[in-house]
């Protein structure tokens, strides 16, 4: 993540005029206005700052952002994210997008982009169900439940998507919930801070398809105490955090640590930051072993072409290897 | 009957993975160091070890060869299968060497022949009253006027091991470089050259070097002194080396160098056949000087998927990094939606394509030329994109390069054609002018520092359809990007007017190239220009057409040849003129339905008169070629011509 | 200057969610209920809340319209963005029907309100004098003779609260029947028919029925008390109802219920606009009773992606399972390796394409017909497979099913065109019969037992290139599929012999089913067959063509169209006869680049003198097309007519 | 998984003829010959067997399967099978292929199947490489790893297979390693008697192009007490069983026992049956409450046309729905 100089940045900085459809009461609006406000407080500048959308209602959350935003493809989200970070280390990516677009559609990128360790911060809108299609179950939805455009009780069970975070390799992750603001600032702000690949998940009511875990549901209106289901972990005292050159012993203990956390559902569902593994290089850190002088040259920045636009690459080596001489 | 420097079709087969390609690289390089120019075709299996594969280098002093042949002149093998599966391609006055063990195998204990070809082959015997077995093969080829030579590689490794002191299992690893000793003995050709091969190739590992110096000069002396090779029709002589080194490589090699050359700094790869040696090659040269001083890069990233792989490089090309993709059909149908998100985004990316046999899995390692038709309508709706095919290893580096600015230049996708022929063709070339390169990035907004937070209107519609284009991080120009119909600050909408605005701007950008590409960049002509007998076709076919063209001209016979390069969009109205004038229309291409003929009707209303094609996975040769267009000249010739060769 | 039984287009607009689609079915069943044709057409954004919907439904009581109309005769709103979009698009003698809070709203307050409209409007209002906001448009409309009510919705509201001892938010909740109630006020129709159509939506939720009712009665009284409505030119009177009650349903609806009459057991779906409806109404309709008795059932599965749609289908297939996916283009640009799977393996699936704007993510609630050339062409290499497109509601049924008997007789994937026109599109049509749909299950292999654990030779080439099909799980015909090139048994092989045997058995069906297909499953002329102008088309204009073509007989121009439904294998021949004598050839077309004129240029070498396109994401009606039409017959029209319309 | 009738069926009833071209030595051939011989005892003929391939070496076995044998589509081959056996319950399901097949390209589906539960067996053939394409790394190499075809060290992080399995909800999951055929053969044949969807790894040394981790150094020969660095769990009195009807506590307990297990390496590496979930309804079951009939009167095997090839639907309540009557 590139802070290039910690300047005065407001939130209105990252406010757009561009109408949003977003339903009256979703979710999402709690998480956009926390981005916008982890941003300007981490004093990036609007230019510098890419971010991704999945499709669904969460993906539309670029046009919302007044940054560079991309509204990608139907679970392509991080590849897109990760070609640009990896093109232009100096930019702060962010990638967002919803639970079908993540866990479905996009599960094997996520998968995979565990194991690259890239430098960007990943936000998953968890409704449990595909909003923008007209709320069928989204694979993070129990399995037996009705939301109610549902025709049958889901069919299929749920993915946990802390749990697959960290058998992926994220070396951030935690979790937030759309209506605790406050925390959520702070979370993103971590989330871009780690150098490394972040996953966040937020729980993101959607009023309109998902009638069961609703605002009053996380807040625990149907309780006896009236309590919020969810809480903060740190605020029980849980440190998340493999330190750097953590022996086997540590990793697998904190691991454990987060397996348990990880599970739990129903009156308690942790929120907070979750894991912080800071014993594993970031894939730029890799290429710039192989790549001397990367990420100050990166693809995007490297010259190309001299003034009169012609090559300026000098192959003879490889074509030393090759020729008949 | 001394054909001393001559042209010559050598073939050398074994199991995969026993050394094939290597001994064929020796070879090459041992004719190269001569100067004599050097055309080498592979023919492999989609298997690692065990299945046969074949290697065929054809030689001449006088002209560089452009096409394999389907006939042999000099047959090296150490197993049995290369004989069932070659001996009958030999031509009266060649020569088989094989492994005296191979002596007499029955064909049913060679496990991976093909029943077919058993079959085939043993009532091939059967009719000439020999048994089904690599004797009654050579017998068959001795009586066709072709001489066999058994060679005892089993003692030259012996005697190698002897020597030397190793052991046999050592010794046993240049069976190799023994068949292409054996061969450079029966061409009497300078055996200097084939240690200059070696030392090339083993560069840097002496001991090996030295222990195939040691097996080549047995095999050599042995050849020169117990086999009768008199009537043996062909020599090789060295030729002087050209001023500048001439290069040796492949097409996946050439390509790879054009990107380079380009200054494509971001590659995203899936393996796959034929498609992975570009990207490897690239991950093996990923550093270099640059002219002006520092160090020049690519990145390379094996993704885990095809999706990422063009996503990933449609990322990194917001940046402002020239950026690509190479695979082959099963991975471009993969691609098939994100190209369309290039599209409406006007992101330049190249999507290098190499076309394997075909549909699905089809036969991987073979040659077809299928997806030209998916290229050009690949994705549903309608966004501009440009497909270039490339029609030799020149050819592959120049378009690999030119590739990029058609990208940038018109903000849009392009998919580069190249096939498995062109992929693992070698052959000679002249080096590549790297200078000559030019790299012309098209319209880019300039950084607007003072626009502060103003959204930029990216997509703003202009003349020319091409607005500027901006890089991520860049000050001043905000905007989004979005799959979505969309505003000129990139935002989604639905507006049918400006639907239609940008609908027809983006659709504009396509007759702007159409125009501003000139034609020589989008076909050429060779042969007879002015001839009505004119061929008409695209791709890796081009070399083969040239020797056809050559042969039937020596015959008397003249045409032309329309090699079309830039396949969308369709350079219909300059081809005009030539159409009109050809007469017959002959379309060549590797494919069953002819799908060059169909876009070329579809663009122009003109179907061919014939149409020659072959969909074995194999590529066509000169010489099929030149009987083909024969028959076709000679009147009464079947509208479609399938090429067949059953021996392949 | 009353038109009572005459024709009539109703609109109501508002945003998304608040019921816009109930108070057009109310509409609708309530005209249908009076033995009146119906034909509803839906607009909306891809949004979940408070964009801007609408809906036309156009009524008839003598014939079924089969297109909307551009224009309004009665429009209903209940906000002013429903005024601002489509005041203007209401005829001189038509009702504006407005609440009367929205009298006086500034454009520039209406949130989503796209930029360019509301400088287009503001100009126009500018040029009149007028100010940028309702009461200018409503007065701009006043001006050109179009009545004006204001409706005190909230009145209204209030007082059935109060009768019914109701909170508010519940009576506020029958807005939209009020807008309902108030039209068919409006049009002295049968209030009765209202009741009726109110007791069907709400069947079963008796008290909503009341309340609704009540909403109702107070509306019409209201109107029937307060509204000059003299002036109004329309009027509705019930006709009696048909013998065998008509069906209103969609074409979501009819593809669901074709396949469930074809005997479709599986079907696999990822959600995606416009197709996700047809399996989310399968999901709620998977059983029912079988005429033989037991019951009959499809198995619906949601997927993670479209990747494991298509191969999850291709997989319940060779089980023998009528199995079926269905999506729009970006799920359809993923299947596109796995169609080569089954194309290459001569696997029976069936892919409803609903087509819609595009490219990438486009306009995903609009209308295009944007996939032709990518239906055909999709895929790397070559591989048989049917492309067919429904014209209208009934044929979508009649499609639906028969899709599969092409599958399964020429054992390959059928690809069935759809778009959102018709996804969304209600229409009265007859009952279905479902008893003539005819189950043709092709060649399929019996179970050979005593064949023990030989393999079976499933790909055997025959005459007609048809294999018998074999089971999984089938015992005594044990064999392999292979995406690679296979041998008879399905085991991979890469020899060329083989390869030509079976790459021409696969296409020689396709040949085969161009021959067998009868002529009128391949394309059906309407209107006057022997005259020249001639209108070619394709998929769901034809509602639109056939309307136009009644109004250029009714001006005494005679015209006949050329509805093409088998778009691959491309009926050539059989449209020669066609093609020769129109004269001009007119190629209509929801699409930019006429992808049907370059299929029937690439097939028949034959351009269309005019191109009738539109690519806005709405269709096409039958006025627009008149029009063009006409100037085409008059001379002097440009080759390529675009149908534009900014109020859509 | 449908056994129909116990009868004698030999190993070479699921030979085949067809030449196999796996390189010598390859760790393929004895996960093809545990497969046989598994098959056979349990007595299930080869016509109710389809086996389905991905692409890659590994890919090819269905071709060496004397049975059904589908070869798919590189990372398909999960929803490929999936859709017969629920087409066709009675069928035997068997789904191998390679990690990149499986981990890469077929991560999300992997996933996804997960939440299914579906009775089929996948069988993930782990060489660290990708064998068919000449040895690039697969996504289980670890990072910074270098086999002999890579030109630069591994540069992506490994996936846990297991770990992947248990996030995704698959309720048999065990390990084999290709030269220990005789557990191997017991494994499959609990994998495909286990109701419900199972995952096998199996560790598969391949010679050509995994030079790191061969059939020696798992065989320990460069350790120094010589003893293999696998080792069977069960031996160890390992129980993987989570019980019908188990208690939260219970399941937590078992996950995190497999969790630990899932994450040794390197010395002691454990094989046999790590986790069998007894509490997840099988997707057939929850068909079946859905569709009545399912699984007897199946999508392969209901009837749809009658003797005259008229169709059997009766739809009339679907048309009453819709109809203005
Ligand atoms: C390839 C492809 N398939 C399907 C769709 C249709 N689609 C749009 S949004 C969406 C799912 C939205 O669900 P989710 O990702 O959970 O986001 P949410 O709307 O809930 O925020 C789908 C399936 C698409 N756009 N592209
Ligand atoms: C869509 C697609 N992309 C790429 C390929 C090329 N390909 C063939 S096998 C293979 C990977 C093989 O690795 P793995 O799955 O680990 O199997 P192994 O060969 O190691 O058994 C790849 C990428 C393909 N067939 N299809
Ligand atoms: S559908 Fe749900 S997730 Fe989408 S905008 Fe509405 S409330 Fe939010
Ligand atoms: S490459 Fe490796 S996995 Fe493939 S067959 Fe050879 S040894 Fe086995
Ligand atoms: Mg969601
Ligand atoms: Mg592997």
């Amino acid at each position: 993540m590139a802070i290039l100089e910690a300047v005065q940045v407001t939130r209105k900085a990252y406010q757009v005029e561009f109408p949003n459809d977003w339903c009256p009461g979703c979710g999402d609006f709690g998480i956009l206005s926390s981005i916008q406000q982890a941003l300007a407080g981490l004093g990036i500048l609007p230019h510098q700052v890419a971010v991704f959308g999945g499709i669904g209602c969460s993906g539309k959350t670029p046009y919302y952002v007044h940054a560079y935003g991309v509204h990608t493809l139907h679970g392509r989200v991080l590849p897109f994210a990760a070609g640009a970070k990896l093109a232009n280390p100096e930019l702060t990516v962010l990638a967002v997008g919803g639970d079908g677009d993540g866990m479905a559609i996009g599960a094997g990128h996520f998968v995979n982009m565990g194991r690259r360790n890239i430098d960007l911060t990943y936000i998953l809108f968890n409704n449990e169900v595909y909003g923008l299609t007209k709320g069928q179950a989204s694979p993070t939805l129990p399995l037996g439940l009705q939301t109610k455009s549902l025709p049958e009780p889901n069919i299929q069970g749920r993915v946990n998507s802390l749990m697959l975070a960290m058998t992926s390799g994220f070396t951030w992750i935690g979790r937030g919930y759309s209506y605790n603001v406050k925390q959520l600032v702070r979370l993103i702000q971590e989330a871009v801070r780690h150098p490394g690949l972040s996953y966040l998940e937020v729980l993101q009511p959607c009023p309109t398809y998902n009638n069961l875990h609703t605002k009053e549901w996380y807040g625990g209106k149907d309780r006896p105490n009236g309590q919020p289901r969810w809480y903060d972990v740190q605020e029980e005292g849980y440190d998340p955090v493999i330190p750097e050159g953590a022996d086997e012993e540590t990793v697998q203990a904190k691991l454990a640590q987060f397996v348990e956390k990880a599970h739990e559902w129903g009156d308690r569902i942790p929120t907070g930051v979750l894991l912080v593994n800071r014993n594993i290089s970031t894939f730029e850190e890799r290429l710039a072993e192989r790549i001397p002088g990367y990420p100050a040259s990166s693809p995007a920045k490297r010259p190309i072409a001299d003034g009169e636009g012609q090559s300026v690459a000098v192959l003879d080596a490889f074509f030393a290897e090759l020729a008949v001489e | 009957m001394n054909h001393s420097n001559s042209e010559l079709s050598w073939r050398v087969g074994g199991p995969q993975g026993s050394g094939v390609d290597t001994a064929a690289r020796m070879f090459s390089y041992a004719c190269a160091y001569g100067g004599l120019y050097v055309f080498g075709r592979r023919e492999y299996y989609s298997n690692i070890m065990g299945r046969h594969s074949y290697y065929d280098v054809r030689v001449s002093a006088s002209r560089q060869p452009t096409s394999h042949r389907e006939t042999v002149d000099l047959l090296v093998s150490f197993e049995a299968e290369t004989l069932a599966r070659h001996v009958l391609s030999t031509v009266a006055g060649g020569v088989v060497i094989y492994n005296v063990k191979d002596e007499d195998t029955p064909l049913e204990r060679i496990t991976f022949l093909d029943r077919r070809l058993r079959e085939d082959l043993t009532a091939h015997l059967q009719e000439q009253g020999l048994p089904p077995t690599t004797a009654g093969l050579l017998e068959e080829a001795r009586r066709r006027g072709v001489q066999a030579f058994a060679f005892p590689y089993d003692e030259i490794i012996a005697a190698l091991a002897d020597k030397l002191g190793v052991h046999k299992s050592v010794a046993q690893r240049t069976l190799n470089t023994i068949a292409v000793a054996v061969s450079i003995g029966m061409l009497e050709y300078d055996a200097q050259c084939l240690v200059k091969a070696l030392q090339k190739i083993f560069a840097g590992r002496e001991k090996i070097v030295r222990l195939n110096v040691e097996a080549a000069e047995l095999a050599y002396e042995y050849v020169r002194t117990n086999f009768d090779f008199e009537h043996f029709a062909f020599r090789l002589a060295a030729n002087g080396l050209p001023e500048s080194p001439m290069l040796l490589l492949n097409g996946n090699q050439a390509s790879a160098l054009g990107k380079l050359a380009a200054g494509m700094t971001f590659q995203t790869y899936y393996p796959i056949s034929p498609a992975t040696d570009e990207s490897v090659y690239l991950e093996g040269h990923h550093t270099f000087p640059l002219r002006q001083g520092g160090t020049g890069s690519v990145v390379v990233v094996q993704t885990e998927d095809e999706l990422s792989a063009i996503t990933m490089a449609a990322g990194a090309a917001l940046t402002g990094a020239r950026s690509a993709t190479a695979t082959s059909g099963p991975g471009l149908s993969l691609m098939v939606e994100a190209l369309g998100w290039a599209g409406i985004n006007e992101v330049p990316i190249v999507i290098t394509d190499y076309q394997r046999g075909s549909p699905s899995t089809g036969m991987p390692t073979r040659t077809e030329q299928g997806d030209l038709l998916f290229a050009v309508h690949a994705g549903h709706g309608e966004f501009p994109r440009i497909v270039l095919a490339s029609g030799d290893i020149v050819e592959a580096f120049y378009d690999a390069a030119q590739a990029f600015n058609y990208a940038e230049r018109y903000q849009m996708p392009v998919i580069h054609l190249l096939d498995k022929n062109l992929a693992s063709t070698t052959m000679t070339v002249p080096p590549f002018d790297v200078e000559a390169v030019t790299v012309e990035r098209g319209e880019v907004a300039v950084a607007v520092p003072e626009n502060g937070h103003d959204p930029f209107p990216r997509f703003q519609p202009t003349e020319n359809g091409i607005s500027p284009r901006t890089l991520l991080g860049q000050p001043g120009t905000l905007h989004w990007y979005t799959g979505g119909e969309h505003t000129v600050y990139g935002r989604v909408t639905e507006d049918p007017a400006v639907r239609e605005q940008q609908m027809e701007k983006r659709m504009r950008k396509l007759e702007v190239a159409s125009r501003e590409i000139p034609p020589d960049e989008k076909f050429k002509v060779y042969g007879d220009a002015s001839v009505p007998l004119t061929v008409m076709s695209w791709g890796s076919n081009k070399g083969a057409i040239l020797e056809a063209l050559e042969l039937l001209s020596a015959d008397g016979i003249a045409a032309r040849l329309v090699q079309v390069r830039l396949l969308w969009p369709f350079p219909a109205e300059e081809l005009t003129p030539y159409l009109e004038e050809a007469n017959p229309l002959v379309v060549v291409e590797c494919n069953y339905s002819g799908q060059f003929a169909r876009l070329l009707q579809e663009c122009t209303g003109r179907a061919p008169e014939y149409l020659i094609l072959k969909y074995n996975g194999r590529p066509m040769s000169g010489q099929s070629l030149y009987e083909a267009l024969k028959r076709v000249h000679a009147g009464g010739a079947e509208r479609r011509i399938v090429l067949r060769n059953p021996l392949e």
